[in-house]
């Protein structure tokens, strides 16, 4: 029992789900026992667009110093504006739909990379200016107007089993898989070895630039992915549909144990930073504190998870 | 006569079916102008970011391409000033619009957000006598449209005391977000009976009702077309009342138009206020029809309708 | 081989390159902006910008990263036209107070051995909120000397050039001439060997940390000398702005290897992107692209020069 | 003479952990007499120099300096003040800095108008001093300096003084990435300084510098001192014996090696260009050796042979598969999150996929059998690879290229810090494997080295000047292609 506590506290997603379990108990002070159930279904639901995004961001973060993907919330865009024209409402073409998003998925990794490997732009700056091109692209194709998604993807997208989201499921079956690809699988073996020393990766015999390939192209995929569930959840595509997934697919990575500094990551944490993350925003909601004092204890309360999980070893 | 003249749109976002509808109005009205030779030119700009500092510097630069009108759609009331004082004392004519900018030099199409407010909570109080509780869905936290609206949904709530704001939440304009703040604060809500908003939430409020199980309450709507088809579509199902108000993205024309008379030499008071687009249960099913799918109900201006703008 | 012509020397030049490059494409497009009066529109809004980007320079030489600096400068700003203009002995001292909350995140950093991002993202929204407790609807006036010093009139040479130019050769003294700034780019080289030298990290990381505090409160004193008034979202895009700048400039974001001539450089070659895109005269739904691909194509320089180093 | 006392140790301790590092270690220091202290891998020897430094805290023990007991805790600036420095193990300049700007690092008293002047000729001064015609200018940043180059600045930064006098310096292996010339000249420079009155320690696995070297050697095993004695009393065979391993005498008669030129098929080779340049050839079962002063491109042309594995083209041919053996573990080599099973086993996973996953079970038994193989010192290969010692460290970069299934195996200077006892395992090891049919490439600044091997290439600025083959391989003709054509030009 006690070399069991003392592994669980070594794990890098524990003050994750510490912070969530806190938020959800604040909150049921307030909604009561019936209405804390409540709470924590709209919480899944709408983690899961985050765990979706998340999972992609950690990849990229996890290649090292440097790496992150900044065209998360304009590729979301675009897939989301792009496979809801092209379904154009009708329940038949769900499929069609999907794979045109995970199309803009591939398109936009593979750009993002072109633009770091051939011109050699830091990623931070190459997704930024990939994002302005995408974004654009999103306007250009459909100009923003609001195409309703197809009546059995928005009922796939809000159907709850138990409680429990579909999605959520599926996210949650995703994030699993993504665990064993992480820790037990080549592929995942070599990202951590890049984020660790990339050199060193190199030397080991790791080919270091199809396995950053691969990984901007598994963030840009997931972001798609992301975009399309999500534009089937809210009623269709919007331009800024992206716009806060920006920072918080950051915040979700390091919030739950990866480290910002590369080689170090975990997939369980993403969803107890997704959930801390919603829960947090709802307790303050439901406190019903001023948005300037909503703003600094959100801020405060990030910090002070942190500080609690902080200290370990990385 | 401006045939010479060169104008210019401002605009600090195009991130929402609003800005873009404002955009396309400006250039199906613009570029009729300039073909017909009432003016030279009739550039639009719109800026990468939504940030008042990258606006005050697309305002810097106008000045120096030459334009002789440059129309805003401010980021911020304020924080142009300075960038729109350069502009006023290079001798360019300003004019904003939406979001006005407050320096005296320049001229304000100012819609009157804060009765924009209050009129919803008028019409609860015509709607349901009873009162009840209301959830509101604000904006971006600190924006100046944000400030107005809610300021007048609070003081329409002090007057009709029968209502209580039981719970806020800030919606940042953007569906998903607003869908999400509702669906988090709903289990620790009271039964409610009417969701005031700021202009396009209205959907999402109500898919988060529909996932939480909870009866429909009064959704007030912000003339998007999801917004008005979903309205009749209950209409036609059980007899949903309620209305729908925001600005017209088209004002971007009447703007136009007034920027072209002060060119023109015509006297055009500094403050002008225009009325918002109010959508009732009657004229539901005409206003949607004229609705862009996916787009947002819509006035655009011309020529003579601006000018009865201005005489009034 | 010549010592003189090495590639480091190269890529340091790279940013300058880049800027010139920029600016002489500017000057083709719009003869008028080569003019003392052209310069100074193009370039007095990137003065905050380059400030705020010193700003998390100094954070970067010490291995974090701060993403909160543009809610700070906007925090900075709403003080800076209420209390600084209205009881400045108030606003001085809130200001003070600001770089020693931003000494005391350093030593909690250090200290708790925290990410750096997840620390400052946090208090971003802290400060944003104290912005929007400060100043809830966008206004204030900024205190008149501050104004004036920062449209003062400058012979020769625009004053937004001078200032761009002293503060770039003053950071640079101190951080890669001074004894002082030598440690504090050590520790972001070899922080383990500088404990070994006897140095404390966490003085280092409080000194740098109230650095990037001090720059910040000048970027937002500069932001409202220039807008005049202020809102609780004034520079929130400043946060990628001035990482982007650092990087532009030749930064890199681990192992101390900075420099603050490049990261002004890249923050005022931003500030011209901008500028560059107004001239172009695009249409609406690329122009927002364009920002995009005017930075893509500033930064394939660098793909030239490293190939031609492979070359070699 | 009376020699007065710098240092003294008395029964210091420390654990990491489980791990017991020193256990009781009695350790006195007087002015002018240089140190010799060895001890195999994981000793505990950078242990207690780093406690002697300050860098690390002692759990049980006393310190005392010029014959005062320590009142309170020390710590590095009091190691500072008494005139007490230690050049690390492990590389301790700020790569981002110049030469120059590190000497400041050292020294808090360098500020003012004119110290990066005052600073640069301080220690160019000094590095001129120890290691002439070094080539290195104040102003390089030391990022760009080879590890050699790298070594020497930290050598030369140690034995600079402002205000403080010094007294004692620690060389952890200093010389484990030098060649043979600088490797002498600091060996000459420390004897001068000890006539001068001044104090070195000096750990090395190179037992011949320790030898000439020192006037006292102290031996350590398994966290204690076991020995104790003048030098003069020890010789090579003596010293080895104490430091508990057994020394074989290699059996390296050049007569006896038989050339593998003629049979074997050519596994490795490397077009060069330009008109009466060497080219580069490695067949198998071979071990080709890369000579030459230290940063003549011998790592260059290593690592062009890794990034070409799989290519064959006239100028070029490489097998698919080729393992790397870095020598500057801290940048090349080490992944310092991952336990010491992942380092061993990263060059393995391709060949332990089982049903798209990496088996478990097969790394586990991987990581195990080398680390006994090998006798890397650890209770459990799970720990981190920073809980091994440097030489510890090097062992298990050596059990991922031999572990995993590849054709050819460069090493990089890969001895850097292991002890005599590995070293004849692993030569020994070498020598299996390539008889195996596994070719080897490596790259060592060792004669005794070079002599494990069938045939040697001697680089002289970034070229092969000269193939030797073992039958022909003296000292005298390595040294002399390494030095010929420099004073012509
Ligand atoms: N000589 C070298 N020294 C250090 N690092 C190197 C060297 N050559 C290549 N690398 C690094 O290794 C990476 C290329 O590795 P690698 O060849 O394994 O990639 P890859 O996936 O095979 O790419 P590609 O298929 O494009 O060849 C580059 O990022 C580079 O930084
Ligand atoms: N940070 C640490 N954590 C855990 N164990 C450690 C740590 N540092 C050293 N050790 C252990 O302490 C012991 C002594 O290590 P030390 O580095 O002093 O050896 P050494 O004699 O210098 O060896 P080498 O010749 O290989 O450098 C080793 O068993 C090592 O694994
Ligand atoms: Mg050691
Ligand atoms: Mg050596």
């Amino acid at each position: 029992m006690s070399t069991f506590l003392v592994k669980l506290r070594e794990q890098p997603w524990l003050w994750a789900f510490v912070g969530t379990i806190a938020m959800w108990l604040a909150t049921s002070l307030v909604t009561g026992a019936q209405g804390s159930g409540q709470v924590l279904s709209a919480a899944f639901s709408f983690a899961t667009f985050f765990v979706i995004v998340a999972i992609g961001q950690m990849f990229v973060i996890t290649l090292g110093p440097g790496n992150v993907d900044l065209s998360i919330p304009a590729c979301m865009t675009l897939a989301g504006t792009v496979a809801m024209k092209l379904m154009a409402g009708s329940d038949g073409m769900i499929l069609v739909g999907l794979l045109a998003a995970i199309g803009c998925g591939f398109a936009v990794g593979i750009f993002n990379f072109a633009l770091i490997r051939l011109l050699s732009i830091p990623p931070i700056i190459a997704t930024l200016s990939a994002s302005f091109l995408i974004q654009s692209s999103a306007i250009a194709y459909n100009r923003g107007l609001r195409v309703k998604p197809p009546a059995a993807l928005a009922e796939f997208t809000t159907t709850r089993i138990g409680g429990i989201p579909v999605l959520a499921i599926a996210v949650m079956l995703l994030a699993i898989v993504m665990h064993i690809v992480l820790t037990r699988t080549v592929y995942g073996r070599s990202v951590l070895a890049i984020g660790q020393n990339s050199k060193a990766a190199f030397l080991a015999g790791i080919r270091v630039e199809r396995i950053r390939f691969a990984t901007y192209v598994l963030s840009a995929v997931f972001a798609a992915t992301c975009g399309y569930f999500l534009a089937g959840f809210s009623g269709g595509a919007a331009l800024n549909m992206g716009e806060e997934y920006l920072l918080a697919s950051i915040a979700v990575v390091v919030i739950g144990g990866s480290s910002v500094a590369g080689g170090y990551s975990n997939v369980p944490g993403l969803w107890g930073a997704a959930l801390f993350l919603f829960l947090m925003v709802t307790m303050l909601n439901t406190f019903g504190a001023s948005a300037g004092l909503r703003l600094i204890m959100t801020g405060l309360i990030i910090i002070v998870v942190i500080t609690l999980a902080g200290g370990r070893k990385r | 006569d401006t045939a010479d003249k060169k104008i210019a749109l401002s605009n600090n976002y195009a991130g929402n079916s609003w800005r873009q509808a404002m955009l396309t109005s400006w250039d199906k009205v613009t570029g009729k102008a300039v073909s017909d030779g009432v003016v030279a030119a009739a550039d639009a700009f719109t800026t990468a970011e939504n940030q008042a500092t990258e606006q005050a510097a697309q305002i810097q630069n106008m000045i120096l391409q030459g334009y002789d009108a440059i129309v805003i759609n401010a980021a911020s009331p304020t924080a142009l000033n300075g960038s729109v004082k350069e502009a006023c004392d290079a001798g360019i004519v300003v004019v904003s619009f939406d979001g006005i900018v407050t320096e005296p030099c320049a001229w304000r199409i100012a819609v009157d957000f804060k009765q924009m407010g209050k009129d919803q909570l008028t019409y609860l109080a015509e709607k349901m006598p009873d009162g009840g509780n209301l959830l509101e869905i604000r904006g971006l936290a600190g924006v100046f449209v944000d400030d107005e609206i809610s300021s007048g949904i609070h003081e329409g709530a002090k007057e009709n005391a029968q209502f209580k704001i039981a719970g806020s939440v800030h919606g940042n304009w953007a569906q998903d977000v607003s869908q999400k703040a509702v669906a988090g604060i709903l289990p620790s809500l009271p039964e409610i009976a009417a969701v005031v908003t700021q202009g396009g939430d209205g959907y999402g409020a109500a898919q988060a009702f529909k996932a939480a199980g909870r009866p429909t309450p009064l959704i007030i709507m912000g003339n998007r077309h999801d917004e008005l088809t979903w309205w009749k579509e209950q209409k036609d199902a059980n007899g949903y009342e309620t209305m729908s108000v925001s600005i017209a993205p088209g004002v971007s024309t009447l703007a136009f138009w007034v920027a072209q008379m002060i060119l023109d030499g015509k006297e055009v008071p500094h403050d002008l206020t225009v009325p918002f687009l109010r959508i009732d249960q009657d004229n539901l099913e005409a206003n949607l029809e004229t609705t862009q799918a996916g787009g947002v109900a819509n006035v655009e201006y011309s020529q003579s309708d601006a000018a009865a703008v201005v005489a009034k | 081989m010549n010592r003189l012509i090495t590639p480091r020397m190269l890529r340091s030049a790279l940013p300058a390159l880049s800027f010139t490059f920029l600016l002489a494409a500017i000057f083709y497009i719009q003869p008028r902006a080569m003019s003392y009066f052209g310069l100074n529109l193009m370039l007095n809004l990137g003065v905050p910008i380059a400030l705020a980007t010193l700003a998390q320079m100094m954070v970067i030489t010490v291995n974090d990263l701060d993403l909160g600096i543009g809610a700070f400068v906007g925090v900075v700003a709403c003080i800076g036209v209420t209390w600084l203009k209205e009881t400045p002995l108030l606003g001085v001292a809130a200001l003070l107070g600001c770089i020693a909350i931003y000494a005391a995140l350093g030593a909690l950093i250090h200290l708790r051995n925290l990410p750096s991002i997840v620390v400052t993202l946090g208090m971003s929204f802290v400060w944003l909120g104290f912005a929007v407790l400060i100043l809830p609807t966008p206004g204030g006036s900024v205190p008149d000397w501050l104004r004036a010093f920062m449209t003062l009139k400058t012979p020769y040479l625009p004053f937004a050039v001078i200032l761009s130019i002293l503060i770039a050769l003053l950071v640079h003294w101190g951080l890669m001439r001074t004894a002082y700034g030598t440690i504090a780019r050590g520790a972001g080289g070899n922080p383990r060997s500088m404990e070994q030298a006897g140095w404390s990290g966490l003085r280092i990381k409080m000194t740098m940390y109230a650095m990037a505090g001090f720059f910040g409160v000048l970027a937002g004193l500069a932001l409202i000398g220039l807008t005049t008034s202020a809102d609780a979202n004034i520079a929130l895009r400043y946060t990628l702005l001035s990482i982007a700048g650092v990087i532009l400039g030749g930064g890199e974001f681990v192992g101390g290897r900075i420099s603050p001539i490049g990261a002004v450089i890249g923050a005022l070659t931003l500030t011209l992107a901008g500028s560059f895109l107004t001239f172009l005269r695009i249409s609406p739904d690329w122009q927002i692209g364009a920002q995009g691909a005017i930075l893509i194509l500033v930064l394939a320089l660098r793909a030239l020069i490293n190939q031609a180093e492979r070359k070699k | 003479m009376v020699h007065s006392e710098i240092v003294n140790l008395n029964g210091v301790e420390k654990s990491f952990g489980a791990v017991q590092a020193l256990g009781g270690v009695d350790l006195r220091i007087l002015a002018g007499e240089c140190v010799g202290l060895v001890g195999h891998n994981g000793a505990g020897k950078s242990t207690l120099m780093n406690i002697l430094a300050g860098t690390l805290v002692h759990d049980t023990g006393s310190i005392s300096i010029a014959g005062n007991l320590l009142p309170g805790r020390y710590s590095v600036p009091l190691a500072h003040q008494n005139g007490i420095r230690c050049v690390f193990q492990e590389l301790s300049l700020c790569p981002n800095l110049s030469v120059a700007e590190n000497a400041r690092v050292l020294h808090a008293s360098l500020r003012g108008f004119g110290w990066r002047k005052r600073a640069g000729a301080l220690l160019t001064g000094m590095l001129e001093d120890i290691f002439p015609a070094n080539g290195i200018v104040a102003s390089d940043i030391v990022g760009d300096l080879d590890i050699g180059r790298r070594q020497m600045v930290e050598i030369a930064r140690a034995f600079t003084v402002t205000d403080v006098p010094l007294h004692l310096v620690i060389l952890d292996e200093p010389t484990s990435s030098l060649d043979n010339v600088a490797a002498q000249q600091l060996m000459s420079f420390v004897r001068r300084f000890t006539a001068k009155g001044g104090s070195c320690i000096l750990i090395s696995h190179l037992l011949n510098e320790i030898l000439e070297t020192s006037d006292r050697i102290v031996v350590m095993r398994d966290g204690r001192i076991v020995d104790t004695r003048d030098a003069g009393s020890f010789d090579h065979q003596s010293l080895v014996g104490s430091m508990g391993s057994v020394a074989v005498e290699a059996d390296n008669d050049g007569a006896k090696f038989v050339s593998r030129r003629a049979d074997g098929d050519k596994t490795i080779s490397m077009g060069v260009e330009g008109a009466d340049a060497i080219p580069f050839a490695a067949h198998r079962g071979e071990i080709v050796g890369l000579a030459g002063l230290a940063g003549h491109g011998q790592t260059d042309m290593l690592v062009s042979i890794f990034a070409a594995r799989g290519i064959s083209v006239e100028a070029a041919h490489v097998p698919q598969r080729v393992a790397f053996v870095a020598g500057d573990r801290q940048t090349d080599g080490v992944f310092p999150l991952w336990s010491i099973a992942l380092n061993t086993t990263i060059s393995s996973i391709t060949s332990m996929v089982h049903r798209l996953l990496i088996d478990p079970q097969r790394e586990k038994q991987l990581a195990e059998t080398w680390r006994e193989k090998i006798a890397v010192r650890t209770p459990d290969v799970d720990n981190s690879i920073l809980s091994l010692s440097g030489g510890n460290q090097q062992k298990v970069l050596f059990a991922r290229a031999l572990g995993s299934n590849a054709d050819a195996i460069l090493m990089d200077d890969p001895m850097r810090g292991v002890d005599v006892g590995t070293k004849q395992d692993v030569y020994r090891m070498i020598r299996q494997e390539a008889d195996a049919g596994r070719t080897f490439v490596w790259y060592t600044t060792e004669m005794d080295e070079l002599r494990n091997c069938d045939h040697v290439y001697v680089f002289r600025d970034q070229e092969i000047v000269a193939e030797l083959a073992r039958a022909d391989l003296t000292e005298e003709r390595i040294l002399q292609s390494s030095f010929d054509q420099k004073a012509q030009s």
